[in-house]
C-alpha cells in the first residue's frame, strides 16, 4: 500500500538553505525506501513552513488533514516547538533533527522524536577540546536560541572540568567582530577560540582574526562551519579550523547504507551531500521502517508508529540510535573534523578518525 | 436602516456560517484564525496612522509584549487566560508610555524611533533570561481555556475569540473616527500649531491614540500566544509583526476600516492559498509585485477601487 | 482705568543673535482694540508667537486676565481665551472650510453650538464655501477668512489677528472692519490686530502701538503716533494728516 | 507680447477663467484689477502652465505656449513672482536667490544680478545666510520678489507685490517696477492697491467672477469710478 | 588609553566609513524628495553580487566591479524612480509601501540567481590585515573608508555648491516654487535617483569585499542607512559621516567595554537618544512657527 507521509521544512524564508538540503536528504530516503520492493511505499507530501510559526502550525494542521500517518522534517526551533505540539495534539508522530535544544524533550509529548539533540554536540567539543587539553577557552556565541543553548552547556561543562571559559554571546545582526576579537586577543588571551553560530558569523569572526591575529592555538566551531562547501568558497579563511561533522570530505562511509545513500543522493543532485540532508535521511528512513511496521501490524491508527520507533536501538549513518520516553536520542554523538586544504578529516573520535589532528593550527 | 441590515447579516455569517463551513478545515481555519490575527493587528495600526497621523514600523513592540505579559502570567503566576490578555494589553500600554517622549516626532523619525524600540524589547526578552528563559523561548503555553462547556482552545473556539475581538476594535475605531475628536485628529497630522492654537491637547490626544493602538495591538499578541503556544524574542518581536499588517492595510486601503480588515484576510489568504500552491518557490516576489502594482493602480487600495469607478461614472453623468 | 486683560512686562525674545523683540512692556484692557504697527521684520508676528505660545521669550513676563501664562500650553491659552490667526494662513488639513470652524469651536470654546458656526460662516464670508477643503481649494484672501472665522469660533475674550485685512479689495476691507467693530462692541472681545495699512489702522483703532527693530517706539492715538517723527521715519515714509 | 485668446481653467471641478481674452504689450505694464476670488492669481498661474487649459490659446511672442511646460517658462523669458510665500524655507536667502537664475541662459550674470538685487534690498543681504523659513511675511515677500527679478526676464508676473508690506517698502517696490518698466520689461501686475497700481500701469483689466468685464488705457480711468465698477455688473 | 578601547574606536570608525557609505543614497534620496527608497539595501546588494559573480568568473579584484555594477544598479534606480513618480497621492506613505515591495522582489530576485548562500571575496590582498600604530584593520576596511570619504566630498560639494545639487535641494523645499525657477523636478528627481544608485554600488562592492553577504542582508542594510539618514537630520551630509561614526563607535565601545550581545542595543538607544534632545537630527534644522 502507499503510505502518506508529511514533510515540514521551511524552503523559503531565512531558513530556507538548510530547508532545502533537508528537503533532498528526505526524498533521497523516499526514493531507497520505495526501491526495496516491500509490501509499502511511502508517499511524501511537502509543505513550506517559512520559518513562521504560526504557519508551521498550519502546515501541521494541512498535512493532518490530506491524511498523512507521520510527519519528518522541522527546521529551527520556533518553528519545530509549535509544530510538533500541534502534531501531537493531532495524534501524529513528528521525526526531526531540526530542533536541538534541551527544553523541546521535556515537555511531555507523546509522538514527538529527535535524532540528534545539541548534547550530541556538546559532547563532541568538549571531547576534543579536552584531548587538545586546553587551560582556556573564549566562547563567541551568536544568542540565537540553538545557538546559545549550546554555548551555555559547553561553557558549564568546561568549567566543570576546571577550564577557563569567557563567552562572549552576540546579537546575529552584528557584522563587525573585530571588536570582539579584540578583547579575546588582549584581555582573555585563551588557547582556543570556540565560535558558535552559522555560517556569516563564522566568515566574520575569522575575518576579524585573521586581521587581528590573536595568539590561540585552535579555532573551534559548532556546525555549518566544518563542511564542504565553506571549504569550497573560502579555503584559505578556514583553513586549520575544525567544527561538528558528521562527515568528511569527500565523503566515505564503511557501511553499505552509507554508500547506498551517497550513490543515490549524488545521482540525484550531482554533488556530494552534507550533513544536513545525512541527518533528515536518518530520521526519515527511522520514520519510514515504523511506519510500514505499523502498517503490518494494523496499528497505524493506534499509537504504532511510535511504539515501532521506540522498540529498539537502531543503527543509522549518525551512529546508534535509541530513543528514549521522552522521543530523545541521548547517545547520539558527533564528530569533530579539521578543515584540512580543501578537505574535511575527521579527527574526532579517535575510532572514526578519517585523519590527524593538526594542533596547534589557526587559519592566519 | 439598510447597514443595520447588512451589519446583522455581516455578524451572522461571521459567527454561524464561517465556523459551520469550515469545521473539517483545520488547515483553512487555521490560516484564518492567523489572518484575522493579522488583522487585528492592521486595524490597531491603521487607527494609529489615520487617527493619529503617526506610521509606525515597530508594531511588533506591543505585539511582543502583550505576548510575553499574557504567557508569563498564564505560565508562573498561575492566572486564567482571558484576564490575562487583557493583562497583556495592558502591559503594551505601559510600553507605549516609554514611547511617549517619541510624540514630539514625525513621519519616518517616529515610525523608526518606534521600530527602535521594538528591538530594544526584544533584546531585553532575549537577555532577561530569568524572566522569559531567554533565546529559548516558552514552550507549551496554555491553550485557551474551556469556558461554560464551550472550548475556546479548539480551532474554532480561537476563531470566534479574534472575530470578537477584531469586530470590537473595528466598533471603536468607526466610533471614535466619526466623533469630533475624530476631525481634530485628522486635522492634527499636518496642520499641527494651527489645531493647537484653537485649544486641541493635540499631545493628550496622540498619547491616548498610541496607547489604544497598543492596548489592541498587546491584546491581539497575547492571544496569539496562546493560540500557538510558542513564544521566543525573535517570534514575538519579528519585524513580520510590524511589516505585514501595513502592508495588508495599505493594500485593502488604510484610509477605510474594512480596508484594513479586508486587506489582511484576503493578502494572507491569497498568498498562502494560491500564490504558494502556483509558485511555491517565488511566491514572495509576486507579493512584492502585487503591492507595487496596488500602489499605483489604486493608491487607497482594494476597497476604493470600486467607488473611484462610481466617481468616474457620476462625472460623466454630470457633463 | 480697565483692568489690563494682557499684560507684558519687559519682554525679550533672541534668536540665537538676532533680537526679534526688546524688552516690551504693554497691556491691553479689557475690550481695547488696539492696532499694532511697525515695519518688515520688527518683530510684530513674533511677539504674537509669544502670547499664544509658540515661541519662548527669552526674558519677561506675560499675564492673561492676571495669571502668568508663560507656563500655559498653545491650548491651553486658547482655553482662557486667547484667539489668534496666522500671517501665513494655517488651515486645518483634510477638513472642510465648517469642519475646521467646528473643531475650533469644540475644542477651544467647549461645545458645540452650530448656529453660532453658521453665524460666523456668514461673518466672515465663506458660507458659499462651507464644504470646500480648507486646505486646498481656497484663495489666499478666503484662507485669511477662515483664520478668523477659526479664531472666533473659539469665543475668545483676546483676539490676536496677524495682517487679515491685507490684499483683500476696498469693499471687501470695509465690511470686515465693520464685522471686527461689530464683534468687538457686541461680545466684549478685545482686539490686538497687526495692520499695515495705515487708513484701515485710523479708520479701525483708537490706540496703536509701534514696533521698530523689536522695540516698542510708540503707543497712544492713532492722530498722535503718525505724527511722531521716529514713526514717520521707520514706518510711513511720510507724514500722515488724521 | 504676450496674448490669451479664449482661455477656461480652474481647479479640476470648480472652474474659476471664462474665456479669457487678453493682450499684454511689449514694454507696457498691464494692472489687471478685480474683487477677491475673481480668478486674478488663476489666471497668472494658467498663463505659467501650473493648470492645464480647458479651452483656448496663449501665445508668447507669436509662439503658442501649449504644452510648454512651467519650468520651460524661464527660458522663454517668463518669470512670475507668486502670490504667499512660495519660497524655498529649508534654503539660505542667497540661495534661494541664485536658483532664481537657475534656466542656463541666464546663469552666467548670476552673481552681478545679485548685487543688484541686494542693492535694492539690503536687508536680504544682511540676512544672506540665514534660512529663508524664519524671515518675516515681509521679509518673504522681497525675496520672492528679489528671486523673480534674478533671472531678469522679459515678461514678468507679479502677484500682490505689496501684500504684507509696510508703507516705506511699498514705495520702494513700487519704485523697483518703475524702473524694470524704464528698462523695456513687460509686467503683469495684479495689485489689490488701485490708487499706486494705476500710476505705474499703462493698461487696466477688471476682472470679476472669472472673466474679464473691463479693459481700458490707464490715463483714461479714475480710481473711484473703478471701485464702482467693482459692484456694477 | 589602553589598546583595547584604542582598536575599538579605529573599527568603529571605519565601520561608520561603511555605513555612512551605505546611508549616503537613502540620505540624498529622502533629502530630494522626501521619499524613503526601502529598497535600498537591496541595491546594494545587487551591487555587492555583480561583484562576486565578476570575482569568481574573471578572478578580477572585486574593486573592479564598480563601473560594471554602476549601469545594472543605476537601471534599477531608474526603474524604482519611474514606479514613485508614478504616485499621485500620498507620495510621502505611499512610496513607503512601494518601495518596500520593490525590496521584497529585490530580495528574492537575488536569492533565485544567486541562492542563499554567503558570499565574500576570495582576494588575500583585500583581507589582509594593515597596522597603523597599534591599531589593526584589513586592507579592504581602509579601501572602503577611502572611498566612502571621497564620495561624501563629492556628493555634499555637489548639493551645496553646484546649480544642479542647489536645484536637488530646491526641489525638495518646494516642489512647485521650483518649478517656477525653471527647475523641472521629474528630472532632478531622476538624477537623484541616479546618484543614489551609484552610491549604491560603490557600497555594495565595498562590503563584499570588506565583509560579507546574504540576500537578507539588503533589509538591514536598509535599516542601518535609515536610522543614519534620520540621525543626519533632512539632507545632511555631514550629518551621515557623524551620525555613522556615532553608530560604528558606539556599537565597538559596547562590545569592549560592557557586552557583544548589547551592540544592537547601543544603536538603538543612541539612535532614540539623539533624537530626543535634538528632535531634527544632528543638523537638521528647526522651522519657523507661525
Ligand atoms: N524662528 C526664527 N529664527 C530666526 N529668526 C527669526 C525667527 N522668527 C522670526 N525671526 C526674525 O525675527 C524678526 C521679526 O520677525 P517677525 O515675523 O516678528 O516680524 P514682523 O514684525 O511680523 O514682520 P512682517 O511685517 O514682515 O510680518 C525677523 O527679522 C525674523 O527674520
Ligand atoms: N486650489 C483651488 N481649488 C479650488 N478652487 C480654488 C483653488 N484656488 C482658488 N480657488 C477658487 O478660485 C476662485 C479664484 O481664486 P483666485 O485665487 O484666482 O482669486 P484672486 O482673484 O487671486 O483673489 P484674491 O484677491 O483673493 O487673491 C476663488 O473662488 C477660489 O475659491
Ligand atoms: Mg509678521
Ligand atoms: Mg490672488
Amino acid at each position: 500500500a502507499e503510505l502518506p507521509v508529511g514533510v515540514e521544512l521551511p524552503l523559503t524564508g531565512a531558513m530556507a538553505r538548510a530547508g532545502n538540503a533537508q528537503l533532498e536528504g528526505i526524498k533521497v530516503a523516499a526514493d531507497l525506501f520505495n526501491a526495496r520492493g516491500g509490501a509499502n511505499t511511502v508517499k511524501l507530501t511537502v509543505i513550506d513552513d517559512e520559518a513562521q510559526p504560526a504557519k508551521a502550525v498550519a502546515g501541521v494542521e494541512k498535512l493532518a488533514s490530506q491524511g498523512v500517518l507521520a510527519i519528518t522534517g522541522g527546521y529551527g526551533s520556533n518553528a519545530v516547538s509549535p509544530a510538533s505540539e500541534a502534531s501531537d495534539k493531532l495524534g501524529l508522530v513528528y521525526i526531526t533533527s531540526g530542533g536541538v535544544d534541551s527544553a523541546m524533550t521535556s515537555r511531555g509529548l507523546r509522538n514527538f522524536f529527535r535524532i540528534g539533540p545539541a548534547s550530541g554536540y556538546a559532547k563532541a567539543i568538549v571531547g576534543l577540546l579536552g584531548e587538545m587539553k586546553v587551560q582556556s577557552v573564549s566562547i563567541v556565541s551568536s544568542t540565537k536560541q540553538a545557538t546559545s543553548d549550546l554555548s551555555g552547556d559547553v561553557a558549564a561543562t568546561l568549567q566543570k572540568q576546571g577550564i577557563k571559559v569567557v563567552q562572549h554571546p552576540f546579537d546575529p545582526a552584528m557584522t563587525d567582530f573585530k571588536p570582539v576579537i579584540n578583547k579575546i586577543k588582549l584581555q582573555d588571551k585563551p588557547d582556543a577560540m570556540l565560535m558558535i553560530g552559522y555560517e556569516n558569523d563564522y566568515i566574520g569572526i575569522l575575518r576579524a582574526a585573521r586581521v587581528l591575529k590573536p595568539q590561540l592555538k585552535a579555532v573551534v566551531g559548532a556546525w555549518s562551519l566544518a563542511t564542504p562547501k565553506m571549504a569550497a568558497e573560502f579555503g584559505e579563511l578556514v583553513d586549520g579550523a575544525i567544527g561538528t561533522a558528521m562527515l568528511p570530505y569527500p565523503v566515505q562511509f564503511a557501511s553499505a547504507d552509507g554508500k547506498a545513500f551517497v550513490a543515490a543522493y549524488q545521482k540525484a543532485y550531482h554533488k556530494e551531500p552534507d550533513y544536513l540532508a545525512e541527518f533528515a535521511y536518518v530520521q526519515s528512513m527511522l520514520l519510514f521502517d515504523a511506519v510500514a511496521k505499523a502498517a503490518a501490524n494494523n496499528t497505524l491508527k493506534s499509537g504504532g508508529i511510535a511504539t515501532a520507533l521506540r522498540a529498539q536501538s537502531f543503527d543509522t549513518l549518525i551512529g546508534p540510535v535509541h530513543f528514549d520516553a521522552r522521543g530523545d536520542n541521548p547517545a547520539f554523538l558527533n564528530n569533530m573534523a579539521q578543515m584540512q586544504g580543501g578537505k574535511l578529516a575527521i579527527v574526532w573520535p579517535k575510532d572514526k578518525a578519517t585523519g590527524t589532528l593538526k594542533y596547534p593550527a589557526v587559519p592566519w | 436602516m439598510k447597514n443595520g441590515v447588512i451589519g446583522a447579516i455581516v455578524v451572522l455569517v461571521l459567527y454561524g456560517g464561517v465556523p459551520l463551513l469550515m469545521r473539517g478545515d483545520l488547515y483553512l481555519m487555521s490560516l484564518i484564525v492567523a489572518s484575522l490575527t493579522i488583522a487585528g493587528i492592521s486595524l490597531a495600526w491603521s487607527l494609529l496612522g489615520n487617527l493619529g497621523g503617526m506610521v509606525s514600523f515597530g508594531h511588533a513592540a506591543f505585539f511582543g509584549v502583550g505576548s510575553y505579559i499574557s504567557a508569563l502570567l498564564t505560565m508562573k503566576a498561575g492566572w486564567p487566560v482571558f484576564p490575562a490578555m487583557l493583562a497583556g494589553g495592558v502591559g503594551a500600554v505601559v510600553a507605549s508610555v516609554a514611547m511617549l517622549p517619541a510624540l514630539r516626532l514625525k513621519g519616518p523619525y517616529f515610525a523608526l524611533a518606534i521600530l527602535a524600540y521594538a528591538q530594544i524589547f526584544r533584546i531585553l526578552a532575549t537577555e532577561w533570561t530569568s524572566m522569559t528563559n531567554g533565546p529559548a523561548g516558552l514552550s507549551s503555553i496554555p491553550a485557551l481555556p474551556k469556558l461554560f462547556g464551550f472550548d475556546f482552545g479548539s480551532k474554532t473556539g480561537g476563531y470566534l475569540v479574534i472575530v470578537t475581538l477584531v469586530l470590537i476594535f473595528a466598533l471603536v475605531y468607526q466610533r471614535l473616527r466619526a466623533s469630533d475628536t475624530g476631525l481634530a485628529l485628522r486635522a492634527m497630522q499636518e496642520s499641527e500649531d494651527a489645531t493647537r492654537v484653537v485649544g486641541v491637547n493635540s499631545t493628550a490626544l496622540k498619547a491616548g491614540m498610541l496607547m489604544l493602538s497598543a492596548l489592541m495591538t498587546g491584546i491581539v499578541g497575547a492571544f496569539n500566544a496562546h493560540v500557538i503556544n510558542f513564544l521566543e524574542p525573535d517570534y514575538a518581536f519579528n519585524a513580520t509583526w510590524s511589516v505585514v499588517p501595513i502592508i495588508a492595510a495599505i493594500f485593502g486601503g488604510y484610509r477605510s476600516i474594512i480596508g484594513a480588515l479586508a486587506g489582511a484576510v484576503v493578502v494572507y489568504l491569497v498568498d498562502q492559498l494560491v500564490l504558494k500552491s502556483i509558485l511555491p518557490g517565488s511566491h514572495q516576489i509576486v507579493l512584492g509585485a502585487l503591492l507595487v502594482a496596488m500602489i499605483i493602480v489604486s493608491p487607497s487600495g482594494l476597497t476604493a477601487l470600486r467607488l473611484k469607478k462610481r466617481a468616474r461614472a457620476d462625472a460623466y453623468a454630470a457633463s | 482705568m480697565p483692568q489690563a486683560e494682557l499684560e507684558l512686562r519687559n519682554v525679550t525674545i533672541r534668536f540665537g543673535g538676532l533680537t526679534a523683540v526688546n524688552n516690551v512692556t504693554l497691556s491691553i484692557g479689557t475690550g481695547d482694540l488696539v492696532g499694532l504697527i511697525g515695519p518688515n521684520g520688527a518683530g510684530k508676528t513674533t511677539l504674537f508667537n509669544a502670547i499664544s505660545g509658540l515661541v519662548r521669550p527669552t526674558q519677561g513676563e506675560i499675564a492673561f486676565e492676571g495669571r502668568d501664562i508663560l507656563r500655559a500650553s498653545l491650548h491651553q491659552r486658547a482655553r482662557l481665551g486667547l484667539g489668534r490667526t496666522f500671517q501665513v494662513p494655517q488651515p486645518m488639513h483634510e477638513l472642510t472650510v465648517r469642519e475646521n470652524l467646528r473643531v475650533a469651536q469644540r475644542f477651544g470654546a467647549g461645545k458645540i453650538d452650530e448656529a453660532r458656526l453658521d453665524e460666523i460662516l456668514a461673518f466672515v464670508g465663506l458660507d458659499t464655501k462651507a464644504h470646500r477643503n480648507a486646505a486646498t481649494e481656497l484663495a489666499l484672501t478666503e484662507l485669511k477668512a477662515l483664520e478668523v472665522g477659526k479664531a472666533l469660533a473659539t469665543q475668545p475674550k483676546l483676539l490676536l489677528l496677524d495682517e487679515v485685512l491685507g490684499g483683500l479689495e476696498t469693499a471687501s476691507k470695509r465690511r470686515f472692519m465693520s464685522m471686527l467693530q461689530e464683534v468687538h462692541e457686541r461680545y466684549q472681545i478685545g482686539i490686538l490686530i497687526i495692520e499695515h495699512d495705515i487708513e484701515t489702522v485710523m479708520n479701525l483703532c483708537r490706540r496703536v502701538c509701534v514696533l521698530n527693530f523689536g522695540e516698542l517706539i510708540a503707543d497712544g492715538p492713532p492722530a498722535e503716533v503718525f505724527r511722531d517723527p521716529a514713526v514717520v521715519k521707520s514706518y510711513t515714509g511720510e507724514a500722515i494728516d488724521a | 507680447m504676450l496674448e490669451l485668446n479664449g482661455v477656461r481653467a480652474g481647479y479640476g471641478a470648480i472652474n474659476v477663467l471664462w474665456d479669457v481674452t487678453m493682450q499684454f504689450a511689449k514694454g507696457e505694464v498691464t494692472a489687471i484689477v478685480g474683487p477677491n476670488g475673481a480668478g486674478k492669481t488663476t489666471l497668472l498661474r494658467a498663463i505659467m502652465g501650473l493648470l492645464p487649459l480647458q479651452r483656448g490659446q496663449i501665445e508668447l511672442a507669436g509662439k503658442s505656449l501649449a504644452g510648454v511646460a512651467t519650468w520651460d517658462m524661464l527660458e522663454r523669458g517668463m518669470a512670475m513672482v507668486p502670490e504667499g510665500r512660495l519660497i524655498f524655507r529649508d534654503m539660505t536667502i542667497e540661495e534661494n536667490l541664485m536658483l532664481g537664475a537657475f534656466p542656463k541662459a541666464r546663469r552666467h550674470g548670476a552673481k552681478r544680478q545679485l548685487d543688484e538685487v541686494y542693492a535694492m534690498f539690503p536687508l536680504l543681504k544682511e540676512r544672506r545666510a540665514a534660512q529663508a523659513g524664519t524671515l518675516s511675511g515681509g521679509q518673504a515677500q522681497m525675496l520672492a520678489l528679489g528671486r523673480g527679478l534674478m533671472s531678469s526676464p522679459d515678461v514678468m508676473l507679479i502677484d500682490e507685490p505689496s501684500l504684507g508690506l509696510a508703507p516705506v517698502m511699498v514705495q520702494e517696490v513700487f519704485a523697483i517696477l518703475a524702473k524694470l518698466k524704464a528698462l523695456g520689461r513687460t509686467i503683469v501686475l495684479v495689485e489689490q492697491n488701485t490708487r499706486v497700481a494705476l500710476r505705474l500701469a499703462d493698461q487696466v483689466y477688471l476682472m470679476q467672477g472669472g472673466k474679464l468685464t473691463f479693459a481700458e488705457r490707464a490715463a483714461n480711468v479714475d480710481v473711484e469710478a473703478l471701485h464702482d465698477r467693482y459692484f456694477a455688473r | 588609553m589602553s589598546d583595547l578601547v584604542l582598536q575599538s574606536l579605529y573599527s568603529g570608525v571605519l565601520m561608520g566609513g561603511t555605513y555612512a557609505l551605505v546611508a549616503l543614497g537613502l540620505a540624498l534620496v529622502f533629502g530630494a524628495m522626501r521619499v524613503i527608497n526601502l529598497a535600498h539595501g537591496e541595491l546594494v546588494l545587487l551591487a555587492a553580487y555583480i561583484a562576486f559573480t565578476l570575482e569568481t568568473r574573471t578572478g578580477l579584484n572585486p574593486m573592479f566591479a564598480i563601473p560594471c555594477a554602476i549601469p545594472v544598479v543605476c537601471a534599477c534606480a531608474a526603474i524604482a524612480y519611474w514606479l514613485v513618480s508614478r504616485i499621485r497621492r500620498d507620495r510621502e506613505l505611499n512610496s513607503l509601501i512601494l518601495t518596500y515591495g520593490l525590496g521584497i522582489i529585490g530580495t528574492n530576485a537575488v536569492l533565485m540567481i544567486w541562492s542563499a548562500d554567503v558570499r565574500s571575496t576570495g582576494s588575500a590582498w583585500l583581507q589582509d590585515s594593515v597596522s597603523l600604530g597599534n591599531v589593526m584593520s584589513m586592507n579592504s576596511e581602509l579601501l572602503a573608508f577611502g572611498i566612502s570619504v571621497v564620495l561624501m566630498g563629492a556628493l555634499w560639494w555637489w548639493l551645496s555648491k553646484s546649480w544642479y545639487g542647489r536645484a536637488v535641494r530646491a526641489v525638495s523645499s518646494n516642489r512647485d516654487a521650483a518649478g517656477l525657477m525653471g527647475i523641472n523636478p521629474r528630472r532632478i528627481e531622476l538624477v537623484t535617483f541616479l546618484v543614489a544608485g551609484v552610491l549604491a554600488s560603490c557600497a555594495g562592492v565595498s562590503i563584499y569585499a570588506s565583509s560579507a553577504v546574504q540576500p537578507s542582508i539588503g533589509e538591514a542594510l536598509t535599516v542601518k542607512a535609515f536610522i543614519i539618514t534620520v540621525l543626519a537630520g533632512v539632507g545632511s551630509i555631514p550629518g551621515v559621516l557623524l551620525g555613522a561614526m556615532l553608530l560604528g563607535i558606539a556599537e565597538a565601545l559596547t562590545v569592549t567595554l560592557y557586552s557583544s550581545a548589547m551592540q544592537e542595543l547601543a544603536g538603538m538607544l543612541l539612535f532614540l537618544l539623539v533624537l530626543y534632545v535634538l528632535p531634527n537630527g544632528l543638523f537638521g534644522v528647526a522651522r519657523r512657527r507661525g
